[in-house]
């Protein structure tokens, strides 16, 4: 043959090769690993044990921290002799109210997704436009939805109106009524997302299994149910992810809707906790502290069911 | 395709299904629409209580002009740009390299990073308000566009990387392999074989942190303050108390600050869908 | 001089951010930086309300050389972090016996840390046109009050708006009718949490506010609403009048108000019994502790107290409020005058700063928000007040 | 009586027709195999018949019932896919058990359909599985026995086996076999492979580009096909095509190194004609000289050497015995004239004597 | 000397040891292929050669140098992977040419150096053309062409053709056979495919759960296994296996419906064994009535007949002749004794005469 051999190693006599080449594959995964390593333990590990540290102390953001055990939590979950904080409890409960409604975008994305998942001209264009939503700050979203809802004037009381619907207080300011109408801004761009994870879903299920059922006698409703949403797990197991975390994360909306009011009403955790340590009347670091160290221990829940999730599907795939 | 296609469907449907799609686009972005309605009105027309009705004159120019030329809108959008763009950058650079190590190699803890990464990124963000703000003041970044950014990256680097490393999990590992018997050095392998492959995840991801950070409000109202760097999101509600019920300048600052995302968006459309979806819906 | 000497930077964070405000700040650094060619100002404006939460953080770290604040108990925590720059020396100076009357307000632990630049009285602003037309003259007493607010809603108008998004709206009311039915003094040591707020007698200053609530004297959903985006039902004449600080009668001229249509009146009288006592906060001028230019800081604040200057800014064409140096001269406004006659000879009960300044914060943010409720749920009044006196109790123990 | 037959049924895709008009008829029972080169149409045949594609024109009976409207459920047919199409998140049971529960049948109606299902194809162990767990044979056989519960009157098969491996293909085979023997019904099956028409099917369709091209018995396509694209297409190794003229009667192939006498008439003087022989018609002549043996291909009890002529035509021929040529033999080939087939060089028809 | 030996190899997963410490010669410029079921770990075996997986155990010496723990691109060998493995985002050109690229050879010579692999392998008209403007035979192409730039001393395939359709994957075996004819190199090949191993091998190991079974030439292993599992392995249909016991120098095959006298040592008496024959060295003797036909399959010029003995046993025999039994006939058999093997039916090795 006329082929050379153009490999070095063809050389019997290898020269002595460097510490690094010789253990080139242990090494190089740490080197890639490490600025991202730094950076989130510097930011993100790091300040979550301090938080925890924190939450054992009374501090005012200035001066000294002064420890205090776990004072904060006996004050916040009204342990011993005293009664639970009661802008808590409301946060409490609207961070579950927050949870179970902000699932809604789950079944309302789907259902916007099938209604688009059809191919006819400019269906592109419209999925865009659905999405549009998701896209906007929440900023944007909340000023639009509290002008929206604005008490006579607002689009939305102007419709209620027709029906003879009158909330008293407009929406936002009635506090029956105020977090629902928050949670319905942010459904939007929720449901927004929803859709778009529920259409590239759609786009994956095998068209050969929705023949085969179409074979079966299975339709409309009976073959959404047995046949498609089985397929959709993935993507409903990703919609529920970030609906959650968004439910739990939400304060932009808060903070720009009501800012907690009409007298607290509307509070969740997150809002509650930056009220506590960083807002006009607050600068309780260490309460403040505590109720996000709470707050992470409700995320934890979720987030060890998804991470469970992430390791059975590894072990699987391994 | 579920549900069946409407071309299958009798001609009254395709038809019904056809109008009926202008007609809920308008509902779902009723919203939007009302804000770019109020957007082109007159001051007039908000004190005579003509909210939803057709503009009594036409004054986009007018309210656009003030928002560019009489706030400092166009200093915050500047300072977005000046957050975002970096923190795009520094993000994806960082989470590649994170991805290539985990996607690729095996070693002891692997998995154990991996998914320190992922519940990093899904703690509530909350509760590293405190010590980062502490740590940003500390190392004399408060407020300034680069404690914002560092914050950002680190951050982002979380779901990046979740991202990253399933997409490098799904690249064929006979490539890498190829390469290995071909005497390829690990980092020329990074370089060469996995980065122009991670091509669309690359820009699918640009776009999706691109949206991310412009939209932040919380962190920007933590680490910030002012027009020195605050981006627009924090921007709109100085912008707001400035302009207190002029719905009209108000909804036009909305707009503008809405718009750089949904230009992104709009362009590139394609990598923004993907990139909802493939780091997560593997 | 020491004028001619000053140079390099001077960082200025104001929360003038209201139209009016604004531009009055931005004239005085015009002004001050023609005076001081060589020195070079940054002026920052941030939202009234953002200020409140940023200051803090402003101060901490990197800080400007002065910023806006508020008098009295509102300076402590900074005063006791060491954010605040002792001035002292500045009120030492014998151009500063102008402003002897503020002292108290700016002293904390025996030093000033602090200059005011306005002051304004509180009290009811109402449209003189609307009560031409039913006949009404000025309230001087609670009957009278009610028998007025009556008449405006028998005709389809309401007495007040108010907008109570914020809270701190509804503070003033409330300082307003416990301090005209339990007094002054009450009034503080119930700031000072040395009474429970389940005390009849703050019993009774709810039951005065609620005959107001109960008969709709106040808008409707003004809980939705900011105080500047209430002003619109006074400037429509769906209300007649508004219980504010001075600040709000520029936004009322610029509204369309001519001085025809619109007047004020002295909060009326509820217990015969105690003497009037007012609202009137002072706005100050503070200089960070870590400020780089302590000398232009100096310098800017003797500038901002100099009668000239405090004549010309609290002009009714500008902020239309009350100088605090003794030798500046009261604006040629009718509110002013009204206002600064009212404060010198009609407020024998004492000076309120506010109730956020004048409760402790933590107090202050939890008792307007019940305040807030209050005034929609008349009904909880027995939960809040409960709600109140826990807290007082945790607060002052 | 369900035989299914097609009447001038067309299939357009917007402008393009991919299904020119076909006639067809299945008797009832019979076991009829589409073959066809890539994208001919046999799968959209097979899918209009199922009615997962829209008939486009024409007519498609199944028994004396005209379905060609009628939805897939309807038509009394079940259909076995390439990608077996369980459903994923359903035990065996339930995969086979769910057609007859949407269209409402009692419990213990399916469970004995099941059951008997089951017992035909020896599922019983697997039965509360997911397919996840289920081998690809097994998963095939799943998806036949869903089939079976619903008791079509026609099966359909598209490239059931093309995704096992050789060896249970083999075995599945043999299966589905029995499988036709045993319920008798009538199946429709698509396969790309030489062996499973072969071996299935009592009818074998020759698809070429939306037509038919043959229809007929498999042996009788293998020994007397219509022409040169059949010939060609069935059998494997390939039928050896070599260009050839007629000269009174005789046909001159130079590529094989011979002429035969008598298998044609003189009527075609002058004519160019192909010649196909299959492999293992042609022996080889070691005495000869004709050909060079370019390479040989020994499969174990069988091999194929590869000639080339003079005329540089390509021809391989199958030895059995135990003595093989070897690469670079010169050799001549014989052929018994009975066994060569002619094809017009134009039309490529076949020509019969 | 590039020769490949293997000293023992063992490879272990944590606790799973799924190499035992194999032994292999392969000689310089041989073309070696392994076969063995899946998972009997023939890819682990040819990845510890390319330095892919560690060797746990053993030595692996390529030509006189001990590789068993230099890295991949030290050992001189260059593989070929089923899936291509091209770099998709490079054209033809920078694919064959990166390896030398990013080990700093100079533009010259990688120039000079694709140019040669292009050639042998006829792919000039492709050389910009990025992968997935290739047809799936064309980048298996380029990436033997890739492995032919850097000029391995051994070349390792793993099912290299599995991923062809068959028409393709017959095309690409003869382009590999004439590939080693050029070059010469060690070939180390694995499939599954027994075409590819008889046509391709000097030498075939088959594997089975990570020991050899045998090594040797292809047509040796098909006429002489040493033992049940390879005889079955080897040759498609595979053997058939009847039991049988040894009387008196005698082998009596019942499921044969025969006896074999002086084809074993009467030493052997008593014990069982089993017979193996293959299906083309049956014949069919339409007078006997030991067996039924239970079904023939016709691939044209061959049929298989599946014939039930008295005793229940199955056995597969090849017809080709123009008249083939059918379904039903009952027949006997007939078998020259010398074309039957002997195993013990314990050890199921191989018994020799
Ligand atoms: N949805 C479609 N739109 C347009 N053309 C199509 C569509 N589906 C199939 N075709 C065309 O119809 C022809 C027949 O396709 P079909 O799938 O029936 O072929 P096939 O014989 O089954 O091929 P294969 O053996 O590869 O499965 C092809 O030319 C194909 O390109
Ligand atoms: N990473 C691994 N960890 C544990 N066991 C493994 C691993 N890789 C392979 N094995 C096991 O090693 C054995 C040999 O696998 P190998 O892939 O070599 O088989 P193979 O002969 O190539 O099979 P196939 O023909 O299916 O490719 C198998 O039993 C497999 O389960
Ligand atoms: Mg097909
Ligand atoms: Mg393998």
């Amino acid at each position: 043959m006329s082929v050379s051999p153009a490999m070095p190693a063809a050389d019997p006599t290898l020269p002595q090769r460097g510490w690094y080449k010789r253990n080139e594959i242990a090494i190089t995964p740490w080197l890639f690993l490490l600025p991202a390593m730094l950076f989130f333990a510097v930011y993100v590990i790091i300040p979550i044990g301090q938080s925890f540290w924190i939450s054992f102390h009374a501090w005012d953001g200035l001066g000294e921290k002064t420890w205090v055990g776990t004072a904060n939590y006996e004050r916040l979950l009204g342990l011993g002799d005293q009664r639970m904080d009661r802008k808590f409890e409301v946060s409490f409960w609207n961070n579950l109210r927050w949870l179970v409604l902000y699932l809604l975008a789950i079944p309302a994305g789907l259902f916007i997704a099938l209604f688009l998942n059809q191919t006819v001209t400019g269906i592109r264009l419209y999925k865009s436009l659905f999405f549009f939503p998701f896209v906007i700050s929440q900023v944007v979203v909340g000023l639009v939805f509290s002008w929206f809802y604005l008490p006579n004037v607002g689009l939305f009381d102007v419709i209620t109106n027709w029906f003879g619907l009158d909330i008293r207080g407009g929406v936002l300011g009635n506090p029956n009524t105020a977090t629902y109408g928050i949670i319905a801004a942010g459904l939007w761009p929720q449901t927004a997302y929803c859709m778009i994870l529920y259409l590239t879903g759609l786009n994956a299920v095998d068209p050969e299994q929705v023949e085969a059922a179409r074979l079966d006698g299975a339709k409309g409703p009976k073959m959404l149910w047995y046949v498609i949403l089985p397929q959709l797990k993935p993507a409903t197991f990703i919609a529920f992810v970030v609906t959650i975390i968004g439910a739990l994360r939400s304060f932009d909306l808060i903070s720009v809707m009501t800012n907690g009011g009409p007298f607290g009403s509307t509070r969740v955790l997150s809002f509650y906790m930056f009220e506590e340590s960083l807002s006009e009347f607050g600068f309780r670091m260490g309460y403040g502290a505590a109720i996000a160290v709470v707050l992470f221990f409700i995320m934890l829940f979720f987030i060890t069911y998804f991470l469970w999730t992430m390791y059975r599907d590894e072990k699987g795939a391994r | 395709m579920f549900p069946t296609p409407i071309q299958k469907r009798p001609r009254t449907a395709q038809i019904t299904y056809q109008a009926f799609l202008p007609v809920a686009l308008i509902v779902w972005l009723l919203p939007l629409l009302a804000v770019a309605l109020f957007s082109i009105k007159p001051d007039a027309d908000f004190t005579t209580g003509n909210y939803w009705g057709w503009p009594s004159s036409f004054e986009a120019f007018n309210n656009y002009g003030k928002v560019f030329f009489e706030s400092n809108m166009p200093r915050y959008l500047l300072n977005s740009l000046l957050i975002t763009i970096p923190t795009v950058i520094g993000a994806v650079a960082l989470s590649c390299m994170a991805g290539f190590a985990l996607g690729v190699y095996r070693f002891k803890g692997n998995l154990f990073i991996f998914f320190i990464f992922i519940a990093g990124n899904f703690v509530p963000f909350q509760i590293l308000m405190v010590p980062v703000r502490d740590l940003t003041v500390n190392l004399n970044l408060y407020d300034t566009k680069l404690g914002l950014v560092l914050f950002h990256i680190a951050f982002q680097t979380g779901f990046c990387t979740l991202f990253m490393r399933n997409f490098i999990r799904a690249l064929p590992f006979p490539l890498i392999e190829a390469a290995r018997v071909e005497g390829v050095a690990e980092w020329r392998i990074f370089f060469y074989v996995v980065l122009p492959l991670m091509k669309p995840a690359l820009a699918a991801l640009a776009v999706l942190i691109f949206t991310f950070i412009w939209n932040d409000y919380f962190w920007a109202v933590v680490l910030t303050q002012g027009p020195g760097a605050q981006p627009v999101t924090a921007g709109i509600t100085e912008f707001n108390s400035q302009f207190r019920a002029a719905y009209h300048l108000m909804s036009a600052g909305s707009i503008v600050a809405a718009l750089p995302p949904v230009i992104m968006f709009f362009l590139m459309q394609k990598h923004f869908i993907a990139g909802l979806t493939l780091g997560a819906v593997k | 001089d020491a004028h001619a000497s000053l140079s390099g930077d001077l960082k200025i964070i104001s929360d003038m951010s209201n139209p009016a405000p604004r531009a009055v700040m931005e004239g005085l650094v015009a002004d001050f930086s023609e005076l001081h060619p060589d020195l070079d100002i940054e002026l920052t404006i941030v939202d009234r309300e953002a200020w409140k939460t940023q200051i803090r953080n402003a101060l901490g770290a990197n800080p400007p050389d002065v910023v806006n604040w508020y008098a009295a108990n509102r300076m402590r925590p900074y005063v006791d972090a060491g954010l605040f720059a002792d001035i002292s020396d500045l009120w030492a100076e014998p151009e500063f016996e102008g402003l002897a009357s503020t002292k108290g307000a700016m002293t904390l632990d025996d030093k000033q840390w602090g200059v005011p630049y306005t002051y304004y009285q509180w009290g009811v602003y109402y449209r003189k046109d609307i009560y031409d037309q039913y006949d009404l003259s000025e309230p001087t007493n609670w009957e009278e009050e009610i028998a007025n607010c009556q008449t405006l809603l028998d005709n389809g108008v309401k007495c007040y708006t108010i907008g109570t998004k914020f809270l701190w709206t509804a503070g003033g009311w409330f300082d307003y009718i416990n301090s005209r039915t339990n007094g002054y003094d009450f009034h503080i040591e119930l700031a000072r949490g040395e009474v429970p707020w389940t005390d009849e007698r703050v019993r009774q200053t709810f039951a005065n506010w609620q005959q107001l609530i109960d008969m709709g004297a106040f808008i409707e959903d003004h809980q939705t609403y900011s105080w500047q985006e209430a002003l619109p039902f006074m400037l429509n004449g769906d209300a007649a009048a508004y219980l504010m600080g001075n600040f709000a009668v520029a936004a009322m001229r610029e509204g369309g108000l001519t001085d025809e249509q619109l007047d004020f009146y002295q909060f009326p009288l509820i217990n015969p019994d105690v003497d009037y006592a007012e609202d009137a906060p002072t706005d100050t001028f503070h200089i960070a502790s870590g400020a780089q230019n302590m000398d232009a800081a100096k310098e800017f604040l003797r500038f901002v107290t100099s009668p000239e200057v405090q004549t010309e800014i609290n002009g009714g064409d500008a902020l239309g409020q009350l100088p605090v140096n003794a030798n500046a001269e009261i604006g040629d406004d009718k509110f002013l005058e009204q206002g600064f006659e009212m404060l010198s000879n009609n407020a024998t009960g004492g000076i309120m700063q506010f109730f956020d300044r004048d409760f402790d914060a933590e107090m202050a943010s939890v008792g307007m928000e019940g305040l807030q409720e209050f005034m929609v749920f008349p009904d909880n009044l027995e939960d809040i007040l409960t709600r109140l006196e826990e807290t007082r109790q945790r607060i002052y123990q | 009586m369900s035989g299914v037959a097609l009447n001038k049924v067309i299939k357009s895709y917007g402008d393009v027709q991919v299904i020119h008009g076909i006639d067809l008829q299945i008797e009832d029972g019979e076991f009829c195999v589409f073959v066809g080169p890539s994208g001919c149409g046999k799968s959209t045949l097979l899918r209009m018949v199922a009615g997962l594609e829209e008939t486009s024109d024409g007519q498609i009976m199944i028994g004396d019932r005209d379905v060609t409207r009628l939805d897939p459920s309807q038509r009394g047919v079940a259909m076995v896919f390439q990608t077996y199409a369980l459903y994923p998140h359903m035990t065996v049971r339930d995969n086979m058990g769910f057609g007859l529960k949407m269209n409402g049948h009692p419990k213990a109606e399916i469970t004995k359909k099941v059951a008997e299902a089951t017992r035909i194809l020896k599922l019983e162990q697997y039965l509360d599985r997911k397919p996840s767990a289920l081998s690809g044979g097994q998963r095939q056989r799943v998806s036949i026995g869903r089939a079976i519960v619903r008791g079509p009157e026609v099966f359909l098969f598209d490239e059931p086996l093309s995704n096992l491996d050789a060896e249970l293909r083999v075995e599945m085979r043999v299966e589905i076999a029995r499988l036709h023997k045993e319920i008798g019904a009538t199946m429709i099956y698509v396969t790309h492979d030489q062996v499973e028409a072969m071996t299935l099917a009592d009818k074998i369709v020759v698809l070429r580009a939306g037509n038919i091209e043959q229809v007929g018995a498999p042996m009788d396509l293998y020994r007397d096909p219509d022409n040169k694209f059949v010939a060609g297409f069935i059998g494997s190794p390939s039928m050896n095509f070599v260009d050839g003229t007629v000269e009174g009667g005789t046909v001159v192939a130079p590529g094989l190194g011979a002429r035969f006498d008598g298998v044609i008439h003189s009527a075609h003087d002058g004519q160019n004609v192909t010649i196909g022989a299959r492999p293992e018609h042609i022996v080889i002549d070691p005495a000869g000289d004709t050909h060079i043996v370019d390479m040989t291909e020994s499969l174990g009890g069988v091999s194929y050497a590869y000639l080339t002529s003079e005329t540089g035509e390509k021809v391989i021929v199958e030895e059995r015995g135990d003595d093989r040529s070897a690469t670079g033999d010169k050799v001549g080939i014989k052929i018994d004239p009975s066994r060569i087939l002619l094809f017009d060089a134009k039309t490529e028809q076949r020509i019969r004597g």
